[in-house]
């Protein structure tokens, strides 16, 4: 009786697992499809990058689909959503490579899920493309590891030759306490000493904080500064920008590319009036010359965002076409899905015209982006307006 | 303690020819408040080694609050307890049960999630290896122990008429029988002071008859037992010595006749004033 | 310096207002149950999300806090009676998790409905601040304090005024006594559930232009509402309300001089370095165990 | 009183069978390293339910005591360079003093305000964690190095597996030795009526404390091979969600049950996995399953099933 009774129980057990395993191995597969992989933040802190990035990567794998595929093979594309938390994103990273057998990884909408899933995507051997910012992710290089955003250190500069422009030399920072912001912080602070400037205040906030007004009371109080930084992501900026302005402080505010979202005017509002950050082209698209070779792609993939989402382009939803278009462009290249061929392929894009500028990579560059294809951008009327 | 003898003694027997033994529980100038209301006051007592000494009163007389000063439930605000000649007022309740001392209690106080065995086994613990590195690799000599213990625990169930439910959860068993694990749970701690918080409540004339008994046969073997009961033919029954409180303050004390007969006792119970 | 006090004072004194009546949430269904519901910052969450969402679509303000408060009510009603009530006599662990069951529910549902990204609702009268002795103030600041005093006397209105509020009050203290004189306890633990979700509901839509809406807006909210009403004593009333206002303060006191990063562990500091000393919090009740 | 419940050998014959024969049923890496996280999970749970389940004590903040093992070993490897099992060693004693010294004071609190109480220590716990970035990473954690011991080096999933194995087996074995004695006894004694065991001679506060510190240390060595185990830690391990999932795991399992900790564990790590399909509607499910479980089966998955058999007493 007790012996059956633990059979039973033992049995019930392996086939409960066994129909586990069967639901998450998913459907039979069509004729040798490629298989795309993404760990995309489309909830919690970052989820306004994310959100986008999934929605784009669904759009085009599903309108290339139907224009045929990709030499004649269609794109599966497998999408988790690791919730802005870098040890999820690392068991995705895990599913994909392990149980789904990916071809290519795009994703990583956050610097700190990037870095979870690069040592996994190292030792298996799978090119990884990454949307998040900072520049660790590709110094020193990685052989399976890309990235398609512009890097903080290239924000940082920007930024502050935009100051020395307007005469400032004095910079308080304030950058959120992971991944992007950290990265951030350290980049400014390495570029402020080349360039000169001097950096009076440098302070945190957490992602999730919905006030940082005792931050911004000691920088307040910090008469030297003369322009204020935030590097974050996310809501955290738009928090920091109306806490900004609740505290009636007047300083020229700037912001990273980590905000280039509609969404961070939508949520700061009027607050957001005069900010300024640096962007790729995307945002402007129409206040581009027509002599810039990005106006027609920019041009043509606002038009099919908004016609599709029925809302704003963001910068992000560019970082994940770019990434997709980059991946499956090296798959024609490298004539299938054999993973050295492609990560070689990938390596080897060159003059590729997408919606973060013309990406070029080498062995020893593996964003392939230049400081050229960022323009700053100003909050004017609830709008973003090239600076010129 | 010796196993429970089966010999029964009647009454008569006891009061006659038993002598006076030494103090084994002295109260001195006892008091407790709770929030400015004085549940015991200025009580003072003494019981004998070996009698069956009973403590009556009406409702709210303080006769369960007495237990928890005494047993160290509560900590008395003034006075003292003395417990084998030594000063234990406001002692642990498991350090009195190691200088051998155990109750039971009137809303019964059952290991619910145990079966009756177990409850019973728990009684044991003073006499138990209980150490943790033991436990977690199960010494063979804990092990060896704990079988012991098992069929003491057992015998000691039989001794209180509950052979049928030794393998029974406590949780099904009938109100009756919990109210003797109870005993025979304190048992278990071989105490040499038994203090009894109405055994009988709640139970009909046959069971409140077997209990009687029960506690008489306890009293055999060498047990000294506090015993507070409404069971008026039970009490006088079975006392040697009674003491009578109201209102938290001593009221009569003396053979259950000379009780019996204090006008002042019989006022009380009648709710008139003394 | 004075005004740098002030200042953090001021921040702390409007988000302690949100604790109080989620710590006044905590205690109300306490009292009638017992039973300690972690989905009070979810009952928060759909107020500030229904107030965020319908303005949005053009309900005037008004309306959308009075239609959100009415879906946490109608919502709170329905965890009492399909969940709590049915679970009448498990375990405390068990309706601890029963309760943190509803609000991963909740969420989910939440993030369905009105999805994940975060929702602005403009200030009730614009976001110029207010000069205030050195220091400066939203004026939503004062939306969020004034409501919660608003609040909070009615409340206490209508537990020694009304006869429902007094039903739930005699529940409270005992529940059988209450049911023998013919209180219906049942209704009185959906009225409490009721009760509470408007209270967390009108917060949330108070709050939201402060800190956005977010299908997770409700966690912390919720978590220091418990440890307002812990440090207040559970189910005292105004014990939950001084808690929040505590806590609040202290948080903002401990971001602005101690650190930033450490703000939301100032309040478990205050909690465990006072229930150190009573174990029953600043007011509950020293109960002795009756055996 | 059931075999399943509380027979000693051939429970723990079962799951040791279970565990034997299950990687012929995984088709790849992905599962086994879900059977390895449930096993971690359920090594926790073992831990937790003693506390919980037999001695009647809430602490919402388990993943704190997780965290801290995690931590000790990632930054006494990476930072300091000691040998792994020593690094794991210190995290347990560091553990087992802190879970000490706290216990004490704190388990006088009863039933919510012990909830509070624990919880509070795990929050700050996972707070401490996530702001001393200089040792610690800060939010996105940091990565650890692999378990090498005596020249060998753990690592993937396959080595991992049996350790996690046999680690359970271990921690199941002395699970159901310290309920079969004396002081297991004292434990549900706790439970059943404080002042009941006291006067017979349990020193309550003593065990309730010596409890906690075991199901601590359970928490913090589980935590410390996880670490080495994953390569990365983040400070959500240590957090209020982690600590609630896994007293979930162990009321869900079966309260009181060794067993039935181990099954809640391995059902509700599977179940998020599992619940992906459902993507939108995840939360919902899992929400739901939460509630219907605790409103149908308030004793928990295992004791309900194990009544549903034909009732067995025991010899």
């Amino acid at each position: 009786m007790r012996k059956s009774l633990l059979a039973t129980i033992a049995f019930t057990a392996m086939t409960a697992m066994t129909a586990v395993s069967g639901l998450l191995s998913g459907a039979a597969q069509a004729a040798d499809p490629i298989k795309v992989g993404a760990i995309i933040s489309a909830t919690g802190p970052a989820s306004f990058l994310g959100d986008p990035e999934k929605k784009v990567l669904e759009l085009y794998a599903d309108r290339i689909n139907k224009a045929g595929g990709v030499d004649g093979r269609q794109v599966q594309l497998t999408v988790y959503d690791d919730g802005g938390a870098a040890d999820k994103a690392a068991s995705f990273t895990k599913r994909l490579i392990e149980s789904d057998g990916v071809d290519v990884i795009v994703g990583g909408t956050t610097t700190a899920a990037t870095m979870a899933a690069v040592p996994l995507v190292e030792r298996a051997g799978v090119p990884f493309i990454s949307l998040a910012g900072a520049v660790v992710i590709v110094e020193p290089v990685k052989k399976w590891v890309f990235k398609t955003p512009h890097t903080d250190r290239m924000a940082a500069e920007k930024v502050m030759e935009d100051m020395k422009k307007r005469g400032l030399t004095k910079l308080a920072l304030l950058s959120e306490d992971s991944g992007f912001g950290k990265s951030g912080r350290e980049q400014t602070v390495a570029v402020a000493k080349e360039r000169g400037i001097e950096l009076v205040a440098d302070e945190t906030y957490g992602a999730k904080d919905t006030d940082v007004t005792a931050q911004l009371t000691k920088i307040k109080n910090t008469a030297a500064a003369q322009a204020v930084l935030v590097f974050g992501l996310g809501q955290g900026p738009a928090v920091v920008t109306k806490n900004y302005r609740q505290l009636g402080m007047s300083l020229p505010l700037y912001q990273s590319h980590g905000v280039a979202s509609k969404e961070y005017i939508r949520l700061a509002g009027g607050a957001a009036e005069g900010v300024r950050l640096p962007a790729a082209g995307l945002v402007v698209a129409a206040q581009l010359p027509d002599s810039d070779p990005q106006k027609k792609v920019v041009t043509e993939f606002t038009k099919v965002y908004e016609d599709s989402f029925n809302s704003e382009v963001s910068t992000f939803a560019g970082h994940a076409y770019d990434g997709l278009m980059i991946a499956l462009d090296a798959v024609k290249r490298a004539g299938g899905t054999d993973k050295a061929k492609l990560r070689d392929a990938i390596e080897q894009t060159k003059g590729y015209v997408g919606t973060g500028g013309t990406v070029t990579m080498s062995p020893k560059d593996h964003m392939g982006l230049t400081l050229d294809a960022f323009h700053m951008v100003e909050v004017r009327q609830g709008d973003w307006s090239l600076v010129k | 303690m010796k196993m429970l003898a089966t010999t029964d003694l009647s009454p008569d027997t006891m009061s006659q020819a038993r002598r006076v033994g030494p103090p084994i529980l002295k109260v001195e100038h006892l008091s407790r408040e709770f929030g400015g209301v004085l549940a015991i006051g200025d009580l003072s007592f003494t019981v004998a080694a070996g009698d069956i000494h009973s403590i009556i009163g009406p409702n709210g007389a303080g006769k369960t609050t007495l237990f928890n000063l005494v047993t160290g439930v509560y900590k008395p605000s003034g006075g003292r307890v003395l417990f084998d000649g030594a000063d234990v007022s406001g002692m642990a309740p498991y350090r009195l049960a190691a200088r051998g001392m155990s109750r039971t209690f009137q809303n019964l106080q059952i290991f619910f999630n145990m079966t009756a065995l177990e409850n019973v086994m728990v009684g044991r613990h003073l006499h138990l290896n209980t150490r943790l590195l033991p436990a977690l690799f199960r010494f063979p000599s804990l092990v060896r122990k704990d079988r012991e213990a098992k069929d003491r625990a057992a015998q000691l169930m039989a001794d209180v008429g509950l052979e049928k439910y030794i393998d029974a959860d406590a949780a099904s068993m009938p109100y009756g029988a919990l109210k003797r694990l109870e005993i025979a749970r304190a048992l278990a701690s071989e105490p040499k002071l038994l203090l009894l918080d109405e055994p009988a409540a709640g139970l009909n004339a046959t069971e409140s008859r077997e209990i009687d008994e029960v506690i008489k046969t306890v009293a055999a073997t060498g047990v000294t037992i506090i015993l507070v009961e409404h069971d008026m033919k039970m009490v006088m029954g079975i006392s040697h010595r009674i003491t009578a409180l109201n209102q938290g303050r001593m009221l009569a004390e003396g053979t259950p006749q000379e009780v019996a007969a204090n006008a002042d006792v019989i006022a009380a119970y009648l709710g008139a004033a003394p | 310096m004075f005004a740098e006090l002030l200042q953090y004072m001021l921040s702390g004194l409007t988000i302690g207002a949100i604790y109080a009546l989620a710590g006044l949430g905590f205690s109300i269904i306490y009292n009638a149950s017992h039973v300690i519901n972690f989905a009070q910052g979810e009952f928060i969450m759909i107020g500030g999300m229904a107030s965020a969402t319908l303005t949005a679509s053009g309900v005037p303000l008004p309306l959308a806090i009075l239609i959100g408060c009415g879906g946490a009510m109608l919502v709170g009603v329905l965890v009492a009676k399909f969940a709590v009530e049915r679970a009448r006599n498990a375990s405390t662990v068990t309706l601890i998790i029963i309760t943190i069951g509803a609000s991963i529910f909740l969420r989910g549902v939440a993030e369905l409905v009105w999805g994940k990204d975060f929702k602005r609702l403009d200030a009730f009268s614009g976001e110029t601040p207010i000069q205030f002795l050195g220091a400066s103030m939203q004026p939503q600041s004062l939306w969020v304090v004034g409501t919660a005093a608003v609040l909070i006397v009615a409340i206490g209105l209508f537990f020694n005024r009304t006869l429902t509020g007094k039903a739930i009050l005699a529940t409270s203290h005992n529940r059988l006594a209450a049911q023998l004189v013919g209180i219906d306890v049942k209704r009185v633990v959906l009225a409490s559930f009721a009760l509470s979700a408007a209270l967390g509901a009108i917060g949330g839509a108070v709050v939201a232009p402060i800190t956005f809406s977010y299908t997770e807006m409700g966690i912390m909210l919720g978590l220091k509402g418990f440890t307002a009403a812990v440090l207040g004593g559970l189910g005292h009333g105004p014990g939950a309300v001084a808690g929040g206002l505590i806590v609040g303060v202290a948080e903002a006191l401990g971001a602005g001089y101690i650190s930033s990063a450490y703000k939301d562990a100032v309040a478990f500091v205050i909690i465990l370095a006072v229930l150190l000393f009573m174990p029953n919090g600043l007011f509950g009740k020293r109960g002795t165990e009756r055996v | 009183m059931n075999a399943l419940l509380h027979g000693r050998l051939t429970g723990l014959l079962a799951l040791g069978a279970v565990i034997a024969v299950l990687p012929a049923f995984l088709p790849n890496n992905f599962y086994l390293d879900i059977a390895i996280l449930a096993g971690f999970n359920a090594v926790v749970c073992v831990g937790l339910n003693l506390l919980i389940g037999y001695a009647g004590q809430i602490s919402l903040g388990h993943a704190g005591f997780f965290g801290i093992g995690a931590y000790a070993s990632g930054v006494l490897v990476g930072v300091y360079g000691w040998p792994p099992i020593l690094a794991l060693l210190t995290g347990a004693v560091v553990v087992g003093l802190l879970a000490f010294l706290v216990a004490k004071p704190i388990l006088r609190l009863k039933g919510h305000y012990l909830a509070m109480a624990t919880l509070g220590i795990g929050i700050i716990v996972s707070i401490v964690l996530r702001t001393e970035s200089g040792l610690t990473g800060g939010p996105d954690g940091m990565m650890v190095e692999p378990f090498k011991i005596f020249g060998f080096e753990l690592y993937g999933e396959k080595v991992w597996y049996w350790v996690v194995g046999v680690l359970l087996i271990g921690v199941v074995w002395l699970s159901l030795n310290l309920i079969d004695s004396p002081m297991g006894r004292a434990l549900r004694a706790v439970h059943g009526s404080e002042v009941a065991a006291e006067v017979v001679g349990v020193d309550t506060a003593r065990f309730k404390v010596l409890v906690f510190v075991v199901s601590a240390v359970f928490a913090s060595v589980a935590g410390s091979l996880f670490a080495h185990y994953a390569g990365l830690i983040t400070p959500a391990k240590a957090d209020f969600f982690k600590s609630i999932e896994l007293v979930t795991m162990v009321v869900f399992g079966g309260m009181a049950s060794t067993f039935g900790a181990v099954v809640g564990a391995v059902v509700l790590t599977l179940l998020p996995q599992a619940l992906t399909v459902f993507q939108d509607y995840q939360q919902i499910v899992l929400g739901g399953i939460l509630m219907a479980t605790m409103v149908f089966m308030p004793k928990g998955l295992l004791p309900t099933l194990a009544a549903l058999l034909p009732a067995r007493r025991r010899a």
